[in-house]
């Protein structure tokens, strides 16, 4: 582990979910250390990707607790958990595919960009400078992605692996201290997992926190510091990749017998 | 030089079977005139715009044949609806706008500028319930009226003024907005409270609807209309319907005077079709400003002419098919000058056989 | 080993801009093969071109001997040449049932299929656990699943599927590549597209590369898996 | 000189409508910028004609302090049921502020002061050709800038999907809100300018055909930019004009060239992208 | 006269529900909410009544030939606009705004060709057969709209949930890319469901017709503002839903002007709309359903 002593930035305590008589999630705990990359896996249909919507206040929990730097998130809107410093990409990609991706990425900036109305209709020199200030962080983002040499391009029409790198993109601009991915990396090919595992290394090492769900076993096993695995709604197993991946229950459940 | 004169009517829309007379009857007169050699010599050349019955075309046309085509004077429209909205622009203009149809109350409130030779429904609708009560012997009746148009609004006012001052009780009171078709709720309503008679303040459109639905839902008792059920046309849908119906006009097309009968035979000539009522009065309101005319020497400047027209119009009168007539100065409501209402007496008639009658007191 | 799908040609334009420029190839009959490349080369257009559900801008696609690239789509499913979409294109108002019942909406043996249903719910038996359940509740990789066992449904010939393993938990990763294999092995020949390349290769009879819209390799699976640019630009050195 | 005075004494009011016209569409163009389909536009003008039409007739106030009035109060009714309403989304929405505008019109029907279904009449002529320029300017200036800003993108986030726009830090409610309440108050000054050059008004000018005429407006002339629904409301508001000769093929041409328009620009008369293209290209040919 | 009252809702809420099954018709397999619907609904009864009083057409002739008349009217519209529409992935609105353009056109068409005036079915087609229920007026024809609204809900319904068609119908309404991709001719039923939405709107218009017994170019418009207050009210795109919504509006209209006032009728079932919508968002049957990420 990288940094032992950080104080915990999420903590998920009992939490548990329901849709009608559905039970989602169970009693589900773990905590999320500052400054490192947390994995949660599981089966398809576990629950993790409810557990990014509970944390991230599109769901709200029918159990338990949710703490982000020692304030609990449950009922907070949506737009103040990001504004807390929370921020995530989707499984099934939501970027604005009718704005082009500079203004994608703004959009993430929203919050940091703090003139008012007066400004903006007279075109205040604040205002200009905040928006030039803006264009040039996003463009900056954009081009760790790779994606800076597109900027002007509709977002639709990229294709769907540049599409992933857009959103993450995005969600950095928003200046999170937790990032929450949602398979960064599926419909990328091992080469450009490889590049987009250094560039959340680099994040983490900046101080960010990542939290992500993610099927491609060499990618979190590499990547995570510790992992949780969740397994029809419950926490079966926690702990370093070494210890997950030999636990005989998270092979049984999800990772299968033969390697690849 | 000719004399050119505006014409605003509703040739299209609800309006339309209305508005259509109109010009049939300023066309024939003014073939009649020019053919005797026009006003001391000065043919009338009509312009002819569709104001389509509503307010905004009427405002439109108006100022178009106003600064356009720089017309002597208008005639029309023909609702007052569209009269409350147009009239003011020629009034403003400084022209002469002669109403040949629109009764309503406060028409000629609109300035000095505005004339018309149509009769108020305050001067008709005492008479026509008279005798309606007179003769079925009425106790109590029902009302039922279009409560977003002037004419029908104010022809409501009227009404009910009348029915109270004739004594007779109100069964119930009912209303519906232009473009409805459906009376059924309103006429069961109606039918559940047992009048002797339906008093309608309606256009047409809405009359001949109103009437069919009454007897579809077994309503057997007589309607009393105002001037919007002046069109033969109505009663043409169902002979039934309308049988027995009392309405009241300042024109008959039984009135054996000389002017009528050769205004009737020339329009039966021209279109092949039968006059009514609002054919006769575009008719005559064409004599009479011809016979202004008379008395005006024209200079070819349009202003001086318009308003040389306003001086001479007051004075005019005429024997014409809808009888004798003169205009009477209108009494405004403010004490602000207003224009110029007709003087005339109705006539009253019953519809029988899908025509009307003459109502002869039996 | 007859050739059941044959593309010449192949080019296909967004607007202006040109993604697929030029592709042969070919597909035999009874085989798996492979198609990789990197984000954005053109795989998916590609496959939606096959499909007809965007028109080439030239080329050819001969399907079992006719030229099928001026039909519409739904003609190109009823001759048996069934895609699996990116992005999974699942009904999700519909009901799990029903998005399998409308899987078979071209066959004409009405009578099978209960059977085929059957076999779906073996193959995945998450399901038929979620049989009356909106397909639009299911998870991410329940809806892959749904996705692959509604195209089963078809019988197709010719089976294109992009990206089937994305988003999926490994064992059912292996679970799917292993049902690929076996369904192969019953007589269906397979188009597949997939980022995971050292598992597409493995099972992969043949495989072509394909980069900004054109074929830049083509050979046997074992060889590409072998080739060290392969190894270099796709399975991360 | 002459002819110019008959002209304007003529077309007036046809100019005036343009010029009110292109601040509805303008006003639907902010809701919609936002992925609002909100019909209530027409009855908040409505709502601004009557408001300021009263206070001319009745208490007399100056022409600017009734224009800010009838701003303001469709303002303070968005403000009031848009908590509610904007909750709802797509048709759904539409239906509920359709609705919402029957209602409006119905309370005016109804109501003893506005004149009930006959409307009100008289009002004085007060609005003059440099007003509408002048709001119309600023209106246009300030949405062009509104639009280049977070704002604008926050707009356009939601627009394209509410759920990521959240947990981009926007405040998706009070935006939402924001542009509903604005659209409102350019919709009232728009009415309140309209009511004091007609003469009259009355209930049945500000119901489902007039909000579907401003909806039409706008998409017409194309809602990827502020030029789109200027363009859309000229045309056709002109259109019926310049068809005038054709009498009773009028509507029917009318009916046609929407139906044209569309078919052969399904993304507006003016799409700024085509735009920007179509100049890149022509640059492109002359080097 | 409560009986009488809701025997008139009974027929004009039926009569509702009718001309708004074609139109959810649309909605909910086009995703285009066609505001020509009026139109086509006034050009069915004008189909109906030239037949009768030209061809002397008895008033089942009359009755299907405006069912074909308006059901080609909403086939060409398809091919001829919507398609090319699609074709060019026109944004949402688009359609909804080309179909306003056609509802102008067919209704100054329809001017043109009959003018603007009312016009009635000849008295000896009208169907007769009137009779006394207690002291209700109740009309054949009153009972032969009831039964044929509520007839070709169940037959619609049931296709749409119990066959593939149906099936295939809601696929191609969530969407086309998929539908194709499962060998449904998208295109087709396009074309078949806009040819049976006019034609549902024909039948509703000769219905109307002879019901009030007026025809006039604009009938359609006040129509179809309760068509679009039926379908939200009800839940978009849905069958039963539009049966609901239109007995509601029916009701709702007449009762009020009963028993409140003549001018009570669109406010309370509009405010009544407005009500319902703030507490189900999504009409009474409306289901949204969206995976939240
Ligand atoms: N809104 C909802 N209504 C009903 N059921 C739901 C809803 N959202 C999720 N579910 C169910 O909850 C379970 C967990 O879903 P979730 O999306 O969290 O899974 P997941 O672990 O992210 O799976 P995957 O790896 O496939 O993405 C699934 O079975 C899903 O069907
Ligand atoms: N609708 C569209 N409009 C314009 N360009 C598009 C569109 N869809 C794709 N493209 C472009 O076409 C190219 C090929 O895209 P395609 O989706 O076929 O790639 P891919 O190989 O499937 O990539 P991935 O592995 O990321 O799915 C890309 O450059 C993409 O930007
Ligand atoms: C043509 C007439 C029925 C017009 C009516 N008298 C009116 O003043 O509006
Ligand atoms: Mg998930
Ligand atoms: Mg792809």
């Amino acid at each position: 582990m990288n940094a032992p002593q950080q104080p915990n930035l999420l903590s998920i305590r009992n939490v548990g979910k329901h849709f009608g008589g559905l039970h989602v999630l169970q009693d589900v705990s773990f905590e999320v250390p500052a400054g490192s990359i947390y994995g949660l896996i599981g089966p398809n249909g576990a629950g993790k990707t409810t557990v990014f919507n509970l944390i991230t206040g599109l769901l709200t929990p029918s159990a338990g607790q949710i703490d982000f730097q020692g304030q609990s998130l449950i009922g907070l809107e949506p737009h103040r958990i990001t504004h807390q410093g929370i921020a995530r990409t989707f499984q099934n990609i939501r970027i604005f595919k009718e704005m082009d991706l500079l203004e994608n990425v703004m959009v993430g900036m929203h919050d940091h960009l703090d003139y008012g109305g007066f400004g903006l209709f007279f075109n205040s020199p604040a205002c200009r400078a905040a928006e030039k200030k803006a264009r040039e962080r996003a463009l900056e983002l954009l081009s760790w992605v790779g994606l800076d040499h597109k900027a002007d391009m509709l977002a639709d029409n990229l294709s769907y692996g540049d599409q992933r790198k857009l959103e993450f993109a995005r969600a950095l601009a928003t200046e999170p201290k937790l990032l929450l991915l949602d398979e960064p990396v599926a419909g990328m090919n091992p080469s450009e997992k490889t590049i987009l595992m250094e560039e959340i290394n680099n994040i983490r090492n900046r101080g960010y926190g990542v939290f992500m769900i993610e099927h491609d076993m060499r990618f979190v096993m590499g990547l995570c510091d510790r992992i949780a695995v969740l397994n029809f709604g419950r926490i079966i197993a926690e702990g370093t990749p070494d210890e997950v991946r030999n636990n005989p229950d998270v092979i049984e459940a999800y990772l299968g017998k033969e390697d690849e | 030089a000719d004399i050119k004169i505006g014409v605003a009517a509703a040739l299209t829309g609800g309006a339309a079977q209305y508005g259509v007379s109109i010009r049939n009857g300023f066309q024939l007169a003014a073939e009649e005139i020019n053919a005797k050699g026009g006003i001391n010599g000065n043919k009338i050349q009509l312009v002819i715009e569709d104001e389509q019955g509503k307010k905004e075309e009427g405002i439109n046309v108006f100022k178009k044949l106003i600064f356009q085509d720089k017309v002597l004077m208008v005639f029309g429209p023909t609702l007052s609806n569209s009269m409350f909205a147009a009239g003011p622009v020629a009034n403003a203009a400084k022209t002469v706008v002669f109403g040949t149809s629109v009764t309503a109350n406060g028409i000629t409130d609109i300035g000095p500028y505005v004339f018309r030779n149509s009769v108020m429904e305050s001067d008709v609708l005492p008479v026509t319930v008279a005798t309606a009560t007179k003769h079925y012997k009425l106790k109590k009746v029902a009302v039922i009226y279009g409560n977003d148009d002037a004419f029908t609004k104010s022809g409501y006012d009227v009404f009910k003024k009348v029915l109270e001052d004739q004594k007779l009780p109100v069964t119930t009171t009912e209303t519906y907005v232009k473009g409805d078709v459906d009376f059924k709720a309103q006429l069961t309503k109606i039918k559940g409270s047992n009048p002797d008679a339906v008093v309608c303040s309606c256009l047409a459109e809405e009359a001949a609807n109103i009437m069919l639905q009454a007897r579809g839902l077994g309503i057997k008792v007589p309607f009393i209309g105002g001037n919007g059920f002046n069109s033969p046309k109505l009663f043409e849908i169902s002979k039934l319907a309308g049988e027995g119906t009392f309405v009241g006009s300042p024109w008959s097309n039984t009135n054996p005077a000389p002017a009528n009968k050769a205004f009737v035979a020339s329009y039966v000539k021209k279109y092949n079709a039968e006059p009514n009522q609002f054919a006769a009065q575009a008719f005559d309101a064409l004599h009479v400003a011809a016979a202004a005319l008379q008395e005006v020497k024209l200079s070819g400047d349009v202003n001086t002419d318009r308003e040389a027209l306003k001086n001479a119009l007051p004075k005019a009168t005429i024997n014409g098919a809808t009888g004798p007539f003169k205009f009477r100065a209108a009494v405004t409501k403010t004490g602000k000058p207003g224009g110029w209402d007709a003087d005339q007496k109705p006539f009253i008639y019953v519809v029988k056989g899908g025509k009307f009658t003459a109502f002869d007191g039996k | 080993m007859s050739v059941l799908l044959r593309v010449h040609d192949l080019a296909v334009a967004y607007g202006h801009i040109e993604a697929v420029k030029g592709l042969d190839f070919h597909l035999n009959e009874g085989e798996i093969t492979a198609l990789v490349g990197a984000n954005g080369a053109g795989k998916s257009t590609t496959l939606l071109a096959l499909s007809g559900l965007i028109k080439a801008s030239r080329g050819k696609i001969e399907f079992q001997g006719e030229d099928i690239s001026r039909l519409p789509a739904h003609q190109i499913v009823e001759r048996g040449l069934v895609q699996v979409a990116e992005g999974r294109a699942i009904l999700t108002t519909l009901t799990v049932e029903e998005n399998l019942q409308l899987g078979a909406y071209t066959r004409q043996d009405k009578e099978g299929i209960p059977a085929s249903m059957e076999e779906v719910y073996q193959l995945f038996p998450r399901l038929k656990e979620r049989a009356q359940q909106f397909a639009g509740n299911l998870s991410g990789g329940e809806q892959q699943m749904l996705a692959i066992g509604r195209a089963l449904m078809a019988k197709p010939k010719l089976l294109l599927l992009d990206e089937p393993s994305m988003g999926l938990a490994p064992i059912v990763v292996q679970e799917i590549f292993r049902i690929l294999v076996e369904i192969n092995r019953r007589g269906l020949t397979i188009l597949l597209v997939e980022q995971n390349v050292r598992q597409a290769l493995k099972i992969a009879k043949h495989g072509y590369v394909i980069e900004t819209g054109k074929i830049v390799l083509a050979d046997s699976g074992a060889n590409l898996l072998a080739n060290p640019k392969v190894e270099e630009a796709y399975l991360g050195g | 000189m002459e002819w110019f005075n008959d002209f304007w004494s003529t077309y007036s009011t046809l100019v005036f409508s343009v010029g009110v016209h292109a601040l509805l569409a303008l006003s639907i163009w902010l809701t919609l910028s936002c992925g609002l389909l909100s019909l209530a536009n027409a009855a908040f003008m409505g709502v601004g004609a009557y408001v300021s039409a009263l206070l001319t007739l009745h208490l007399d106030w100056s022409f600017p302090a009734v224009l800010l009035a009838g701003g303001v109060a469709p303002t303070l009714v968005a403000l009031i049921i848009g908590a509610p309403v904007l909750r709802l989304s797509g048709v759904y929405l539409a239906m509920a502020t359709l609705a919402f505008g029957e209602v409006v019109r119905i309370t005016v029907l109804n109501l003893e002061i506005t004149g009930g279904p006959e409307g009100l009449n008289g009002i004085p002529l007060a609005t003059e050709g440099w007003h509408i320029a002048l709001i119309l300017a600023v209106t246009v200036y300030g949405l062009a800038r509104l639009r280049r800003s977070k704002v604008g993108r926050a707009f356009e986030s939601i627009k394209e999907d509410e759920v990521a726009a959240r947990l981009m830090g926007i405040n998706v409610d009070r935006y939402k809100l924001l542009a509903f309440a604005l659209g409102a108050f350019i919709a009232g000054v728009a009415g309140a300018l309209n009511a004091h050059f007609t003469f009259f008004i009355s209930p049945r000018e500000y119901g489902f055909e007039n909000a579907v005429d401003i909806l039409t407006m706008a998409v017409l002339g194309g809602t990827s930019s502020l030029i789109g629904p200027m363009l859309g409301s000229s045309i056709l508001t002109l259109l019926p004009e310049l068809l005038r000769s054709l009498q009773d093929f009028r509507s029917l041409v009318n009916g046609a060239v929407l139906v044209l328009v569309v078919l052969f620009l399904p993304k507006g008369l003016w799409e700024s992208r085509r735009i920007k293209a179509f100049f890149k290209r022509l640059k492109g040919g002359e080097a | 006269m409560l009986e009488q009252q809701l025997l008139n809702a009974l027929t004009l809420g039926s009569v509702y529900a009718l001309f708004a099954l074609g139109f959810t018709l649309v909605f909910g397999v086009l995703a285009v909410i066609n505001l020509s619907h009026g139109a086509v609904f006034m050009v069915g009864s004008y189909a109906a009544l030239a037949m009768v009083s030209h061809l002397n057409a008895p008033l089942w002739a009359a009755l299907l030939g405006a069912m074909v008349v308006s059901g080609t009217v909403g086939l060409l519209v398809d091919v001829l606009v919507l398609k090319p529409l699609r074709a060019r992935n026109a944004p949402h609105l688009i359609p909804m705004i080309a179909t306003i353009g056609v509802g102008i056109m067919l209704t100054s068409a329809a001017q043109g060709l009959f003018g603007a005036e009312v016009l009635r079915f000849p008295e000896d087609v009208m169907p007769a057969g009137e009779f006394m229920v207690g002291d209700v007026h109740v009309r054949a024809l009153e009972i032969a709209i009831v039964a044929i609204a509520f007839l070709l809900m169940a037959v619609l319904f049931t296709i749409l949930k119990r066959t593939q068609l149906g099936r295939a119908l809601r696929a191609i309404a969530e969407s086309p890319k998929a539908a194709y991709l499962l060998g449904i001719n998208v295109e087709g039923l396009f074309h078949i469901t806009s040819f049976v939405a006019a034609a549902l709107g024909g039948i509703a218009g000769v219905l109307i017709g002879l019901n009030f017994n007026a025809i006039t170019p604009f009938m359609g418009q006040p129509m179809l503002h309760k068509g679009i207050a039926v379908i939200i009210l009800g839940g978009m795109g849905d069958i039963r839903g539009a049966l609901i919504g239109g007995l509601f509006l029916g009701f709702a209209e007449v009762i009020s002007k009963a028993y409140l006032s003549s001018q009570m009728g669109d406010a309370v079932a509009f405010g009544l709309l407005f009500l319902i919508l703030l507490v189900r968002p999504s009409g009474l049957f409306g289901r949204k359903l969206e995976r939240k990420a």
